[in-house]
């Protein structure tokens, strides 16, 4: 019965599912807080989502991490590296992002005390 | 009370709308061709054995898209230089936060430090043979400072030595990458000797681990530079602006 | 020169630059003339050479990632590196002006901001061009808060916040191409487009649609953009206008006509820039800010941008290209005179147009105004002239009436604002222009007219551009690194 | 400065002259567009009609203290208006279009007493016909492949009919907005009255015309009489076309007469004026005859004349006297009494009656309208005509007749001479014009052959040919001047007997003495009983800036409600983008 969870088809399914939960729940944030923090915690869990379908995606059942070790010399039956390659830069690109968007938010409440994005609007028509 | 209902029914709206469009793009999905055949990955799998690196995953990061690499660090750079001057000003000053001077805490931390520090330059230098690089190992040679924080708020950390380290270590990256032009005509190309027999070992795989280094070393600096600032925004006297 | 120094130099300069301040401000500024300089002497010599051109990091392309210079691309790069070192040299007034802000960053925010557009125009890797999306995107938030006023860091936070929502679309269009390809390089995507299921195609085409649509600041995506322009130092808005939004652009309508999604989506994109185009002239009518105000013309002629370049025909597009790079070059002009005047009346209203004496700044101020309004001999003219002579020989009369139609609507501003300048019964404050801004005001207004008196300077550029566009079969073989 | 100005006007002059008629030039601008100058007896004729003009207006500029800048945008201007007739195609007839309505625009905001709505007018009049102007000629690009004359000319006919008609109304629109037809004519008022007073001259005399030039490149040389008359027919003798044009410059001109005569600003008068006189030409401009073509050409020549005439003449009272309203002026007839004799005759021009330049000129009018047989256009001109001495009479009497109305009226002095100069070339050019009506269809038989029209037979420089019979200018003329210096012998006779020591206050009406304060110039309220007469109350009564105002307004209301969207919420921008994201999935994936 267990092998049921076994197949590509059952794991991607899952992934696809849980993945896309996970970026429902990151939307559902954008669309209802407003707290600076909160909205940016919120895109970070859209792009968490995102990281785990775009790798959980490329995991076919029987690959090994793509490394070699000392006895077998060959670079068969592994995972996929570019995507891993990819994800690694997104993820320190969304951090650079968030640090730099917190630090902004700080000094925005500093001067303002306001920390809700939709009372800012000092710049309007 | 009206208003507060209002604003329910636009949030019930818009979980709903975003549910059916996530439902939506989820049947989608289902469309998704999972089990693709020569994609770059493979393609560079095959070809990662000239290489000599042993982690694909690097030889990818630093080699194959090294420019992407580039580019990352550069990213990391700016949020740096922007974070630094978002937080830092001469106006702001630093209140002595009294905290009980604790022998363990102290010693402990110390001591932890150099352990932590160690297991980080493990995993830069040994980035291109075990899951870790750069960046990894820069991050956790960051939580050691992070630990020196908690141990004592009123540490500082030597900003010339980190900038020199920041700049000099991309300056260097940069240098690598035109060296290699005029060495082999190809930016960023492997010009050192990379016998494919010395797979598996720490010197391998030619620029690949010296590449990492630098990295690790700029990411270290940096992220401990975010992480002071952050932590030091705690402390903050007054209020420069307002 | 390999094509790489585009993006490599800048980046050395920007790590170099807390070396460059302790060796002095002028080494700090001069660094950066210096730099920009090089780039625009590079690119005017690509003028002369074969194109496209291809130079390789690491690995051969589709595998590696490579830069490709095609004349399309070659273009942009004209305008960009020409814009910076037009900005690098107003920036040596600048802080010299404004002595109370901290310049060591700006440069590096700066210098990276071209490097990023540069390289968003010139890699063949779609992976690749997200990288540069947010290089850009990271110095523009930073340059847009850069003042650390409440303005300037509500604009930050503002853009930071859309940026993200851009680059999440991106990333996400990003991994499904390649789930469903198996490759991220621009060439290999476009060859092989079509076999893409055609229900993920589309979810792949409209997230890059929003992802770059929105940093283009398309229609009802672009709420966002004159909060920004309004918070940010007004030569940073003249970056934003003549480079920043001009490399989304490019990216929006390169990956539009690669991936063939020019059959499509033509009326779509065309539609919702004659609405930009409205919307934004009317809006602009109301302004009382002077940078907002140009925030929304710009939005205006982004709209006609789009309704030009989504048209299909290579007539309107070869116009569209040569309103392009005249529309930069003009609104470049316009921000930096008014970063001269709110730097002399320390006020964003629009009546200190009216308030200073200089004959030099009004004559060039006018010039651009008109340039903008397309009314000859300036460059404008010319390039509204080729969109509308396109339109006209595609039979789409409605587009024509709509442009110019609209058009009265923004002559309305841009003449309020010369009646302001013409005033004599307001006082008149004189102001110092500073030496280098004579020069690079001059060099602009010169070339407005240059362009508008003698068009076939750069119309020969646009054609060249436009056949790159339409038939990228040659772009296509060196992004897959045939030219190697 | 000014005898250099002086000299660069008359350079144009001389090189038009030099090239006798004949000046070909084209230079590529880019694979498209060509920059071309092609010479045709219609551009020769208005190219000297408007560098004659701006040179008389240089000469009397010498005594008025001018900047630098206003010479060079005026010298602009004429460049660009040789431009604009010279040109043999599109792109350079739109740049100097536009070079001349910029140029104009800061000549017109040096005025002393301009302000931001007039110019606004001005420069959105302007920009609207330039507008409708390109898209005329991008439309009739796209299927003559060229924007040369001649290419569209002759790819004219194998054009769909409704693109012929939508390129005519562009056309027309364009330049019956700088013409200043009725309904279009918002603008013409405001600029031309607070202008800079000599160059309102310019205005209603020179560029004015280039609107009148654009209409007869359309229709004679574009278009086509002939085709004209295949496309719309024909009805009594004229073509269907013409007969339209015919009730819109009637209207316009009977409207814009019973408007002048309640004007008290001396120049708002002669705006006025110069609407009707432009629409006695666009009435008879598209007759497609021989006579409407000739009477057109020869009016705009008169109109010419008489507006720089009187434009320059009242420039130069209001500089001496600084002021402009009839209600203010009066009794300079001995002050400046050469002025006065060249208003005078200017406003004989002006009112059509013999024996000078403007009788010639209403004969050419009138005689295409009886050779068209347009029975009832001939009525309303003759009517407007009529009511038009009302205000010839209202302008020669509220300046110069009567009693001076302030004390500093009475110690004027003459103009000054360079005001003088041009005046009197102008008013010997009236009587030339006058007395040798035959000479001018020399100038226009060349414009009708390229309009491919008869031309109409030449015997005397003296006799003007006509359908309805010839008329003798020279005799008139020698007649007039006879019984003119008969009778100017007689009241000299009977003045030096009378006693000429009347006050302005030695009248008593209903037994009251007059206060000083009571308005005794026959100048002021002149007119206004008009109002009794229904019909003119109700053409005076209208106006078309309500409708303009509104437009504005709507505009205005537009705009507030379309940056509503721009309220800086970026929440809810993030949510609008979201949603549009899913608006354009469930259309385009479902």
């Amino acid at each position: 019965m267990l092998d049921f969870f076994n197949s590509n088809e059952t794991i991607h399914f899952i992934i696809t599912v849980g993945s896309m939960l996970l970026f429902t729940i990151g939307l559902y944030g954008i669309f209802t807080q407003k707290n600076l923090v909160k909205v940016l915690i919120s895109f970070d869990i859209m792009e968490s989502a995102l990281f785990l379908f775009f790798i959980g995606l490329h995991y076919n059942f029987g690959l090994v991490a793509p490394i070699v070790d000392g006895s077998d010399k060959t670079f068969t039956n592994m995972v996929d590296p570019v995507p891993q390659a990819m994800i690694l830069t997104t993820i320190v690109i969304g951090l650079a992002v968030l640090a730099l968007g917190l630090s902004f938010g700080i000094e925005y409440f500093r001067l303002t005390g306001i920390n809700d994005i939709s009372k800012m609007n000092e710049l309007r028509d | 009370m009206n208003l507060k209902k209002e604003f329910r029914l636009k949030h019930i709206v818009l979980s709903l709308l975003s549910s059916a469009l996530m439902l939506s793009i989820l049947g989608l999905l289902s469309h998704v061709k999972t089990n693709l055949h020569k994609t770059v990955g493979d393609i560079v799998l095959s070809l990662n054995m000239q290489t000599a690196t042993a982690n694909a995953v690097t030889s990818v990061v630093t080699f194959f898209r090294g420019i992407d690499t580039v580019g990352e660090v550069t990213v990391l750079f700016l949020a740096t230089t922007g974070i630094a001057l978002m937080l830092s000003s001469t106006q702001r000053t630093y209140k002595k936060v009294v905290h009980q001077e604790s022998f363990i805490l102290d010693i402990g931390s110390k001591m932890l430090l150099n352990v932590i520090v160690l297991f980080g330059v493990y995993v830069i230098v040994h980035g291109h043979l075990s899951p870790g690089g750069g960046f990894q190992g820069g991050v956790v040679i960051a939580t050691a400072f992070l630990l020196l924080f908690l141990a004592n708020p009123n540490m500082k950390l030597k900003h010339s030595i980190l900038t020199l380290g920041e700049s000099l270590s991309g300056a260097a990256y940069v240098l690598i990458a035109i060296i290699s032009l005029f060495k082999i005509n190809i930016l960023l190309g492997n010009f050192l000797p990379h016998p494919v027999s010395q797979i598996g070992e720490l010197v391998s795989g030619g620029i690949i681990p010296i590449i990492y280094i630098i990295v690790g070393i700029k990411v270290g600096s940096e992220m401990s530079v975010i992480v002071e600032y952050f932590v030091k925004e705690d402390y903050l006297k007054e209020v420069p602006h307002a | 020169m390999s094509l790489g120094y585009y993006f490599l130099l800048p980046v050395i300069f920007s790590f170099l630059t807390p070396y460059f301040r302790k060796l002095g401000t002028s080494a700090l500024r001069g660094s950066s003339v210096f730099l920009t300089f090089i780039l625009f002497v590079q690119t005017l010599e690509y003028t002369g050479v074969s194109l496209p051109q291809i130079s390789q990091f690491s690995v051969a392309p589709p595998i590696g990632i490579a830069f490709v210079l095609d004349n399309f691309s070659l273009l942009f790069l004209l305008i960009f590196t020409f814009s910076g070192f037009m900005v690098s040299l107003y920036m040596l007034w600048y802080f010299k002006a404004n002595d109370n802000t901290n310049e060591t960053r700006f440069y590096v925010f700066f210098n990276m901001l071209l490097a990023g557009s540069i390289g968003m125009i010139l890699s063949c890797d779609i992976f690749n061009v997200y990288i540069f999306f947010e290089i850009t995107g990271i110095s523009s938030y930073a340059l847009a808060a850069y003042n650390k006023d409440k303005l300037g860091l509500e604009a930050g936070i503002k853009y930071l916040i859309i940026g993200s929502i851009a680059s999440i679309f991106i990333v996400f269009a990003i991994m499904l191409i390649y789930l469903q390809i198996g490759t991220v390089n621009i060439g290999l995507i476009a060859q092989r487009y079509s076999e893409i299921d055609p229900k993920i195609a589309v979810l792949i085409a409209l997230m890059l649609f929003i992802g770059f649509g929105t940093k283009a600041e398309l229609f009802p995506m672009n709420f966002w953009a004159p909060d920004i322009y309004q918070g940010s130092s007004s030569h940073v808005n003249g970056l934003f206008s003549a480079i920043v939004a001009k490399s989304y652009l490019f990216v929006f309508f390169h990956l539009f006509y690669l991936f063939g999604l020019n059959t499509k989506y033509t009326l779509l994109i065309m539609s919702l820039g004659a609405i930009t185009f409205l919307v934004s002239e009317f809006t602009a009518l109301n302004q009382k800010d002077i940078k907002r105000l140009f925030a929304y013309s710009t939005l205006g002629q982004l709209g006609i941008l789009f309704m030009a370049l989504a048209s299909n025909s290579s007539d309107t597009i070869s116009g569209a290209l040569f309103h392009l790079a005249s529309h930069s070059i003009s609104k470049l002009l316009i921000f930096l005179v008014l970063g001269i005047l709110i730097s002399k009346f320390k006020s964003t209203k629009i009546t200190i147009v009216g308030d200073f004496k200089s004959l030099f700044l009004s004559i060039v101020l006018i010039i651009g105004f008109l340039s903008i309004l397309g009314i000859p001999p300036f460059s404008g003219f010319i390039g509204k002239i080729l969109i509308l002579k396109g339109f006209a020989l595609s039979h789409n009369y409605i587009a024509i009436a709509f442009i110019l139609l609209v058009s009265i609507v923004e002559a309305v501003y841009f003449f309020r604002l010369i009646a302001l300048m013409l005033d004599k019964k307001r006082t008149k404050t004189s102001v110092p222009v500073g030496f280098v801004n004579y020069i690079v005001l001059s060099v602009l207004a010169i070339l407005i007219v240059l362009f508008g008196v003698y068009p076939s300077l750069l119309t020969h550029y646009t054609d060249l551009a436009t056949n790159a566009l339409l038939q990228p079969h040659s772009y296509l073989q060196f992004a897959l690194g045939v030219g190697l | 400065m000014n005898s250099i100005f002086l000299l660069l006007n008359l350079l144009p002059i001389l090189f038009l002259y030099q090239f006798g008629g004949d000046l070909h030039v084209s230079l590529s601008l880019t694979k498209e567009f060509t920059l071309s100058l092609s010479q045709t007896p219609l551009g020769t004729f208005f190219a000297y009609l408007s560098l004659i003009s701006f040179l008389l207006v240089t000469i009397a500029q010498k005594s008025k203290k001018t900047s630098f800048s206003y010479y060079a945008l005026q010298f602009l201007l004429s460049i660009a208006m040789l431009a604009i007739v010279l040109a043999g195609d599109f792109i350079t007839f739109f740049i100097g279009w536009e070079i001349m309505t910029w140029s104009s625009y800061f000549l017109i905001s040096k005025s002393s007493d301009i302000d931001t709505k007039s110019l606004q007018k001005y420069i959105l009049f302007s920009l609207a016909s330039a507008f409708s102007l390109i898209a005329g000629m991008v439309i009739a690009y796209s299927f003559a492949n060229s924007f040369d004359f001649n290419v569209i000319q002759n790819s004219f006919h194998t054009m769909p009919f409704n693109i012929k008609v939508a390129l005519i109304v562009l056309f027309s629109l364009s330049f019956f907005t700088k013409a200043g037809v009725i309904g279009l004519h918002y603008w013409v008022v405001d600029t031309y009255s607070k202008a800079p007073d000599l160059f309102s001259s310019i205005l209603s005399a020179v560029m004015s015309k280039m609107g009148i030039y654009g209409l007869f490149l359309v229709y004679g040389h574009l278009v086509g009489y002939a085709e004209l008359k295949d496309m719309f027919g024909v009805i009594l003798n004229g073509t269907d076309f013409g007969y339209v044009l015919g009730w819109i410059g009637v209207i316009t001109s009977i409207i814009a007469t019973f408007k002048a005569i309640t004007q008290d600003e001396v120049k708002r008068l002669l705006a006025y004026s110069s609407i009707a006189q432009l629409g006695y030409i666009i009435a008879v401009i598209g007759m497609g005859t021989s006579f409407g073509v000739a009477g057109a050409m020869y009016h705009t020549l008169i109109h010419t004349i008489i507006k720089l005439l009187l434009f320059i003449n009242v420039a130069a009272i209001v500089a001496q006297t600084g002021k402009n309203k009839f209600s203010e002026l009066g009794g300079l007839i001995y002050r400046t009494p050469v002025s006065f004799v060249m208003l005078l005759i200017g406003i004989i021009a002006l009112a059509g009656m013999p024996p000078l330049g403007g009788f010639a000129s209403k004969f050419m009018l009138y005689n295409a309208a009886i050779d068209s047989k347009f029975a009832l256009i001939l009525v309303g001109m003759l009517f407007s005509g009529a009511a038009s001495f009302l205000y010839c009479y209202k302008l020669v009497y509220g300046i110069y007749l009567g009693h001076p109305t302030s004390k500093d009226l009475e110690t004027q002095k003459e103009v000054p001479i360079s005001y003088l100069i041009p005046q009197v070339i102008l008013a010997l050019l009236l009587v030339a014009t006058g007395a040798f009506p035959g000479a001018f269809i020399k100038v226009i038989n060349p414009i009708l052959i390229e309009f491919s029209l008869n031309t109409i037979p030449y015997t005397s420089m003296g006799v003007m040919q006509s359908a309805v019979g010839n008329f003798n200018g020279l005799f008139i003329i020698s007649a007039f001047v006879v019984i003119f210096v008969f009778i100017l012998l007689l009241i000299w006779r009977i003045k030096s007997k009378a006693k000429n020591n009347l006050n302005r206050f030695d009248i008593s009406y209903c037994g009251e003495v007059p206060s000083k304060n009571t308005q005794l110039h026959y100048g002021y309220g002149f007119g206004t009983d008009l109002y009794r007469i229904k019909f003119v109350n109700a053409i005076l009564k209208r106006s078309s800036s309500p409708f303009y105002e509104a437009l504005a307004t709507q505009t205005k209301k537009t705009a507030g409600l379309l940056s509503r969207m721009y309220y800086g919420n970026i929440h809810n921008t993030m949510i609008i983008i979201l949603l549009f994201f899913s608006a354009l999935y469930f259309i385009g994936v479902n």
